[in-house]
């Protein structure tokens, strides 16, 4: 079995999202030679009935989204179906800003996202990311399923978005990022 | 207009979508112009709030003070800020370019969430069930844990949103503009003003008098620096002159 | 979505063996069409991670029997190592307030507890309470023994702990709803 063979195998076999590190570890491997092939994988899935989601850190296989329908009636897990307008605007914050503090969010809304956040994370939306020791939110692969993509750059104008906001920041403030 | 803020005081989560909502309204791009303009209405919407909902005011108070600051600034040109007054200024506009990029994305965000969800799978194989426990287990360990997690619980329970900006009151606020502006020019409305017990009515006054001397309406004379200011009308002949 | 593509987003999803009769109530087609599809996916598989097997009735997703050695060794690795302090502290919470929901561990938590309860109960640390009818976990009669203690009640401060979630909830499920 090649690298590519055992990555389908382990995350077929374990069912939620597996971290990069991990297959890194049991494959004995580089992370960013597992990033690699799971961009790789996910695009020889693109035109199946399952698909590959993925992010910065983990991915994991789910049905494809053009079949919702008829899986969502088979479906006995809690899904989300509607979010409140605080928590689109925390979640658009995160995912096209994250890994982002919560001082930023707060100082972009105007007001405390103390509660939003905790929704959220509760949720399973978002979560601390694991790889910073300050606390700094990122989306988590849900989001990405829930949107039906791949990845996140997938959505419309995502990198335009980023650039946008990058530049806005870099032009505009020099201490308002802290 | 109050009536229509009345409706929708509900609807703003904050100061700063509020703001957002009235420069859209007039469809104007976010800048010092815009924001000096919708000064007075947002100064409106906050003394509807300060009636009805007191532990959200602070938050909007911050940003009437920066508001006033761009709104005095216009009408005096001369107006010199420090530079903590004009880092204000430029953070007040960023954020809400930001604010407005997010709402807009999150609509994006909103046309497609939930629409084709992706599933895991249902059921993953059962394993078979080994007892393996750590010595990470043991009773004290598992006290500590608990105790973390109580003392992370969120302390402000009935304040969901608690403010985040740095609180100043009106008064303060006002003071403090008037003490800038009057370094340039010196103009006192305390006769002016007394009648009015709302805070929010000495500060309109305050930039309607503002307005007035920049149109030439009105001629200020004082005698010594902090002395009462006389505020007269330049022709007596002229029509009072409706400042929106 | 075409037939092929229903098939293999069913099967995965299911998890387990699904029968073509089932498979062609879903998708409105005969089991023979069904059948004949499910001989075509598994040759499409041949060479993947994954792979389809199928007899006369039934059809199954399945990790590729060649990275059998990986997997049965990751699951080993996965109840050999040390519990991470998010599976700590998920114990903790249904040790004193075991039986508890799910929604209510995470309400208590602050985040999402899918996963560390998966892991909890792949170890045997936790179970669903068999006598009740909603899925509320419980701490195993192993860790009860493990811990050293004949009853709950002999956690210290037991009742003080039990009382001070109990009225926090009580406080903010106003807030747990949203």
């Amino acid at each position: 079995m090649n690298i590519k063979q055992h990555i389908e195998s382990i995350i077929f076999f374990k069912g939620q999202p597996v971290t990069y590190k991990e297959l890194a570890k049991l494959l004995e491997n580089s992370e960013e030679k597992i990033k690699k092939t799971v961009e790789e994988l996910s695009f020889d899935y693109k035109d199946k009935g399952i698909h590959i989601v993925y992010n910065e850190h983990e991915c994991e296989l789910v049905t494809a989204p053009s079949g919702s329908d008829l899986i969502s009636n088979m479906n006995k897990q809690e899904v989300e179906t509607e979010l409140s307008n605080a928590s689109l605007e925390t979640l658009s914050i995160i995912l096209y800003m994250g890994p982002i503090a919560r001082s930023m969010i707060d100082f972009i809304r105007g007001v405390n996202s103390q509660f939003t956040l905790r929704t959220l994370l509760i949720r399973g939306l978002i979560e601390k990311d694991p790889t910073s020791k300050m606390p700094l939110y990122i989306i988590t692969l849900d989001i990405i399923k829930y949107l039906g993509l791949n990845k996140l750059d997938e959505l419309p104008n995502f990198k335009e978005i980023r650039q946008e906001i990058a530049q806005f920041i870099k032009n505009n403030s020099k201490d308002a990022v802290q | 207009m109050s009536t229509d803020f009345a409706v929708s005081t509900k609807v703003f989560e904050g100061p700063l979508s509020l703001l957002l909502d009235l420069i859209e309204r007039r469809k104007l791009l976010i800048n010092e112009i815009s924001l000096s303009q919708v000064t007075n209405d947002f100064l409106d919407f906050v003394s509807i709030l300060e009636q009805k909902d007191l532990h959200k005011i602070t938050d909007f108070l911050s940003i009437a003070s920066t508001l006033i600051l761009i709104k005095s600034k216009s009408l005096l040109p001369q107006l010199d800020l420090s530079n903590e007054e004009d880092t204000e200024i430029e953070d007040l506009e960023l954020r809400l370019k930001l604010l407005q990029i997010f709402k807009l994305a999150s609509k994006g965000i909103n046309e497609l969430f939930a629409k084709e969800t992706t599933y895991s799978r249902l059921q993953v194989k059962k394993q078979v069930i080994y007892f393996t426990p750590t010595d990470q287990i043991d009773v004290l360990k598992m006290k500590w844990f608990t105790d973390q997690v109580l003392h992370n619980f969120p302390k402000s329970d009935k304040k969901p949103e608690k403010r985040v900006t740095k609180t100043i009151s009106l008064e303060e606020m006002m003071n403090k503009v008037i003490n800038r502006v009057h370094q340039h020019m010196s103009i006192s409305f305390n006769t002016l003003t007394k009648e009015h017990k709302e805070k929010k009515n000495v500060i309109i006054s305050f930039l309607a008098i503002l307005e007035l001397v920049k149109l030439g309406n009105v001629e200020a004379s004082q005698g010594n620096t902090f002395d009462d200011i006389l505020v007269e009308s330049k022709d007596p002949h002229l029509p009072s002159y409706g400042t929106h």
